[in-house]
């Protein structure tokens, strides 16, 4: 076993570290959350450092598929400031690692550069508005000819606005099953195409969009993995599910750390009775804590990551990563806003936005009772 | 040994009730919320229909309610818009209610009267910026200058301090640490007077303020009590808080009864649609936790009003009760938002909007932290 | 509104607790605890100072008291002896009440004197080696013959079997699930009859059994409720249902008390001998939280025993009531064993004997899965 | 990084686990519950296996220093049978760790090679009475000439009644400050020593025991780490503190993975309802949580193990372990416990066992709080 990061991840990690402390600055954010749009500026920035390309391979521009890399990044940018690291995630895992295990050659060839160079942002369409659960998908694709025509509504889509692509989940005609669904690669721009912002408690930004598909045509060739994968969209959603739960275990990861550091910091330096308010095992105790299930949630987001890396079973690992990190995300935003008092209950202070910005992760991608249904599910099999 | 309500408190429970449903619609709540604007037109027309008088005693014109009448007037405002019981504070709480445990008959004269009618907002000056939890701590100055005194200082989180008309500002007078602070009724026309207020994460619309003062004229015969109440605002406070403790709990119940209900409508309805299932007992169980702690909190919260109105010493209890409460509150509100998933989120849903709210209430009117000291204390640790 | 105990109430309690101040000091419970045998001797003397009247009306010798009383009782008995509750049960709840809600005039008028003078105790059979949360599922056999119907079958987790005279026992007459179930008031001395306590974590002393019916005949007269009731064990039990909830409630409760008590008493001790500091913060919050829970507990199950008194339907709430004193009970137990440290730890302690005890109660009385269950239904999903 | 094991702990792993599956069958360890004796026999079979010596370099008949080997050994054992974890903790922890890292040359010469033979107990007897802390240490160590003469009562003290060894905390008569302390290698049979057994209510065997010692003579040279370490016992402390709380982490990690098992297990077998327990969400959710942080703590385990090894800071992390270790090993317990519901409760099930041994991980060695204080001590301080 070891634990030491890689020098290359090392450098990674003191690269984007050393990125968000000049970039991501309290005053940098603050405003961006007032403007509470999205951060297109600061978004091109991060463009720069060439990091959109890390779960893509060498052969397509990527920077060859490093998934412990991008989470750690994901991790760095959500400690400072989540919606940023919900935007790099729109095209590195949405786009980059979806695409390159997923996608046709030809998808390959159509995307994957332009995502590498962070220029075409991925949305997931899926949820819709009545249920998130696939099995209730009413999105509907009709074949006509070499055509498809979608129609329905979806729900609750990360960053819809900014996207070029939208991977679209629908059920064709001849869907035999309740499960038996297709995903599409639907340009965003098409005609038929609507986004529409929602309005949310946090995550100011990274903005959730519902969407209408009017009729919207795109061709067979335009089947995620190309036209042999009509009606496989469950098993190919199955391998979406890790990339993304394991990104937001990251993001989760990061949120955790960002909020306790602001709170440590406060305590450190809030007097009160005589004495800082670290001191008092009530304030203390509380810090410990979430820093040791901080730890222990990075450390699970490490080892599915590698697990992944390795080509070996990663569900369960990434699920309980994902679940561990929501947990201690928003246990670490909630102590904190409790450490603040008075203080952090303003929008002057950062401690709220962690309170909003986590409670997105009882929600993201899946539901946290939905991931636990998972793992048990894999329990009950499971030969100890 | 029974749980009962008298006939005119049911009546006022639903009095209350039918005014939320009447003028305070999900749109009208949300839309406090997303201006961030004191709620004027619902405080007036609440004083129209008579709110104001519950706790004022009959001579001055009032209903003569006790604690129990404002829990449930403030649990019932809570269901649809909790900050409102913020701003009713400002008139019930530290208007009629300090003038009547802590003013003098001439202050009572004077303000009773008009605070029944809804012609005056008062607010609380106490928290300063290093002296939160560690309250006693308090630094404004109020140098005597003839029959006056003269204010110097900040204060923060005074809600409705831009709104009020009299503010009850908290001085040190002396350097002795609970023994020299001083209580002013300030009219907040004074010259000098300056409040802002802050931009929070919930209970949008409470005005909560910093407030400036910079050589703020106040005459002795203005000290909360009178003249002779002059270092006296500690235990002052200190005869308020069991009210108020009780008063918050109120409010954490009705989040608490709205989040529940919001929960169990949205799982019906998702049994409606997709059938039953095994998959849901997750889900159900959470609403059942969540039931469950709502009906332990209200119980635990009416019952030890009940102890205050008998007249039975109960700092320990009513400590207790807003501890519980509203960390009780806070947990069934992110298990609210667990259970309603991306719907919870988005700021059309009440479960954020209360969640939001309520994360104040572990915080404001003495923490979970300072509250678990008091109980210790009383239990002899 | 208000929580207020009837005079009787109080001298229940206090006689209650004089008789646990004078036969159950620590070291007797201790040693029930160790020899886990049946406490006979502390059963005979709770008889003869009249306790086992408490529930039983007038006519039949009792006292006529309702389920506060049967509270009081079991509470003040638990802060010594959880188990001994359970043992009075084979008198006062499968014995005294099950008569006087589901047994006929014969049944009544045969048992309750003998109950009330302690001559008599009753087991419930109901539990099966496959039929636990899932209590329908019920496989012993009782077959007609003549008037007699004969028994065969295994029951398990029947408290009190060995030593009762009568166990209330629950079997199959016909295919109907919840509506072929009989329920037999068998004599334990019948031929055929065998029990065979378990070991167990804790409750020691409560003669918990495995019991095997080979053939055992029952009179049609002894079906509770006389023949008529054939059938119609499942809605029998139903009655029972809040009752017992609130029972073992109380029994929680008492136990958190000393819990509580004895946190309070180490952590004196321990400011006593090293002076106050800050450093013992941590478990003073601890204590606070608890007294809290226990205060909530309290409040709670002590006002839905009044909704019960008052003929209000509780289903619910009894089902609230159970689930979050028995959780609270273990939550609370396992933070006094923390706080306690490593003198929790020891045999001698009351704490892990009261920790080893509570253990149970979110388990027996129907699993806090299967009250969230019950919850969830009541509120309609 | 790496999360595989190298493969000689790989190879240990298996051969404890290969052990523990033939020697602690639930029906060996059912039966010496029953009796409540330490378990000698089979703590013989255990030393064959040459185990006890790996925290012991190999010039004194050690197996040379394997941190985490040790750890997957008390891992393993205490997931089958919690009391033998503590015994074996006893030579190689208490024992082999501490007098291999503090002893005197003479010290080392004199035990180390008993102690790797798994044939010297060693007990180390801090508490008293009436307090855990150091700095109310009564007992006291009289310098006469060159002996000192020991006074004083030790309290639960883990298997004293079988060491040989007493690694005892004591104030010299020259003590100046509360905190200057000496510790001390006593003879467990020596003249003046009156060991006695305390009923506990888990731990069966493992025996919890008080120590009297009645003006017991040991000399200058029995000081640990020889004479000049007089009056230095609070910095020994520190380090013994992290052996001790590692050996108990790796226990707590053991017992939640042997509770989690065992309720597992049940829950597939057992039918309510027409179907397995374990696929109701109420079921399902508890394991599959109780597995996520299972998971968790180990790796929390592991690393604490691993940075000790590198010679690197390592006390936060051991600290963090081990209370989040005690933390799910409880609820993975109790959790068991409620699953296997009227069963789980009566003694012929083992899950009660893991309730009762758990429960002991409140004060193994130190208090939670006390652990929870030493973490955020090191936060206040730290530097992010």
């Amino acid at each position: 076993m070891d634990f030491d990061l890689n020098l290359e991840n090392t450098m990674i990690r003191d690269a984007v570290k050393d990125w968000v402390s000049k970039e991501c600055t309290r005053e940098v954010v603050g405003q961006l959350e007032e403007q509470g749009q999205f951060p297109q500026e600061l978004f091109n920035k991060l463009g720069t450092l060439g990091f959109s390309g890390m779960m893509i391979p060498e052969r397509f521009a990527g920077a060859g598929v490093n998934t412990l890399a991008a989470c750690i990044v994901v991790e760095e940018l959500a400690s400072a400031y989540p919606v940023l690291a919900n935007c790099y995630i729109g095209p590195t895992f949405f786009g980059g690692a979806v695409i390159s295990e997923l996608g046709s050659e030809s998808q390959k060839e159509r995307y994957l550069e332009k995502i590498a160079a962070q220029s075409l942002m991925t949305s997931l369409a899926f949820a819709e508005p009545e249920d998130a659960d696939v099995e209730f998908t009413e999105t509907t694709a009709k074949q006509r000819g070499d055509q498809f025509v979608i129609r329905g509504e979806k729900a609750y889509v990360s960053l819809a606005d900014q996207a070029e692509l939208l991977i679209v989940l629908a059920r064709t005609d001849g869907a035999k099953v309740d499960d038996e669904v297709t995903l599409f690669c639907v340009d965003a721009k098409a005609e038929g195409v609507e986004v529409s912002r929602v309005d949310t408690m946090g995550q100011w930004g990274a903005n959730t969009c519902d969407i209408s598909f009017n009729d919207v045509e795109v061709s067979a060739a335009d089947i995620l993995g190309g036209e042999a994968q009509s009606g496989k969209g469950r098993q190919q959603l199955a391998s979406i599910s890790d990339t993304v739960q394991l990104a937001y275990a990251a993001s989760a990861v990061g949120m955790a750390q960002g909020a306790f550091e602001y709170a440590l910091d406060y305590a450190r330096q809030r007097v009160q009775f005589g004495q800082v308010i670290a001191r008092y095992p009530a304030i203390g105790h509380m810090l410990s804590d979430v820093a040791a299930k901080t730890e222990a949630a990075r450390l699970m987001v490490y080892r599915a990551a590698w697990l992944r890396e390795q080509g070996k079973s990663c569900s369960d690992a990434i699920n309980m990563a994902r679940c561990l990190g929501a947990e201690v995300a928003v246990k670490s935003a909630m102590d904190g806003l409790q450490i603040l008092g008075g203080y952090g209950y303003t929008m002057e202070y950062d401690i709220q936005r962690y309170v909003r910005d986590s409670t997105s992760l009882f929600s993201a991608g899946k539901s946290l009772d939905y991931l636990k249904e998972k793992i048990s599910e894999s329990l009950v099999q499971l030969d100890y | 040994m029974s749980y009962r309500f008298t006939p005119s408190q049911q009546e006022l429970r639903e009095k209350t009730a039918a005014f939320v449903a009447r003028e305070i619609p999900r749109e009208v709540a949300q839309e406090v919320d997303r201006r961030d604007e004191y709620p004027h037109e619902l405080m007036k027309k609440l004083g129209e229909q008579g709110f104001w008088k519950i706790n004022i005693p009959k001579k001055y014109g009032g209903d003569e309610g006790n604690i129990i009448d404002m829990m449930i007037f403030s649990e019932e405002i809570a269901k649809a818009l909790p900050v409102l019981t913020f701003a009713a504070g400002n008139v019930q709480l530290y208007g009629s209610n300090i003038l009547i445990v802590n003013g003098n008959d001439a202050q009572r004269d004077e303000y009773l009267p008009r605070l029944a009618k809804g012609e005056l907002k008062f607010c609380f000056g106490l928290t300063e910026p290093d002296s939160g939890s560690d309250a006693g701590n308090i630094r404004m100055s109020a140098v005597p200058d003839g029959n006056d005194y003269v204010l110097n200082g900040a204060k923060i989180f005074t809600s409705g301090a831009s709104v009020a008309d009299i503010s009850i500002t908290h001085t040190r007078t002396a350097s002795d640490r609970y023994g020299g602070i001083t209580s002013f009724l300030v009219d907040t026309r004074s010259p000098g007077y300056r409040a802002t207020p802050l931009k929070k994460l919930g209970s949008k619309g409470s005005d909560t303020c910093e407030v400036y003062y910079e050589n703020v004229r106040v005459s002795r015969d203005n000290i909360l009590g009178g003249p002779e109440c002059v270092n006296t605002a500690w235990p002052q406070m200190m005869r308020l808080l069991n009210g108020e403790r009780l008063g918050l709990s109120a409010t954490t119940i009705g989040i608490m009864d709205t989040v529940v209900n919001e929960c169990v409508v949205h799982i019906r309805k998702r049994k409606q649609r997709v059938g039953s299932s095994i998959r849901l007992q997750e889900l159900e169980h959470k609403i059942a936790e969540m039931a469950t702690l709502l009906e332990a909190a209200r119980q635990l919260a009416y019952n030890t009003a009940s102890m205050m109105v008998n007249g039975v010493n109960c700092i320990k209890e009513t400590a207790m009760c807003k501890y519980f409460c509203a960390e009780t509150g806070k947990k069934v509100s992110l298990m609210g938002l667990e259970v309603m998933g991306a719907d919870g989120y988005t700021m059309a849903s009440s479960v954020q909007h209360l969640f939001r709210d309520i994360s104040l209430l572990t915080i404001g009117g003495g923490t979970s932290q300072i509250q678990k000291n008091v109980i210790a204390k009383q239990l002899g640790l």
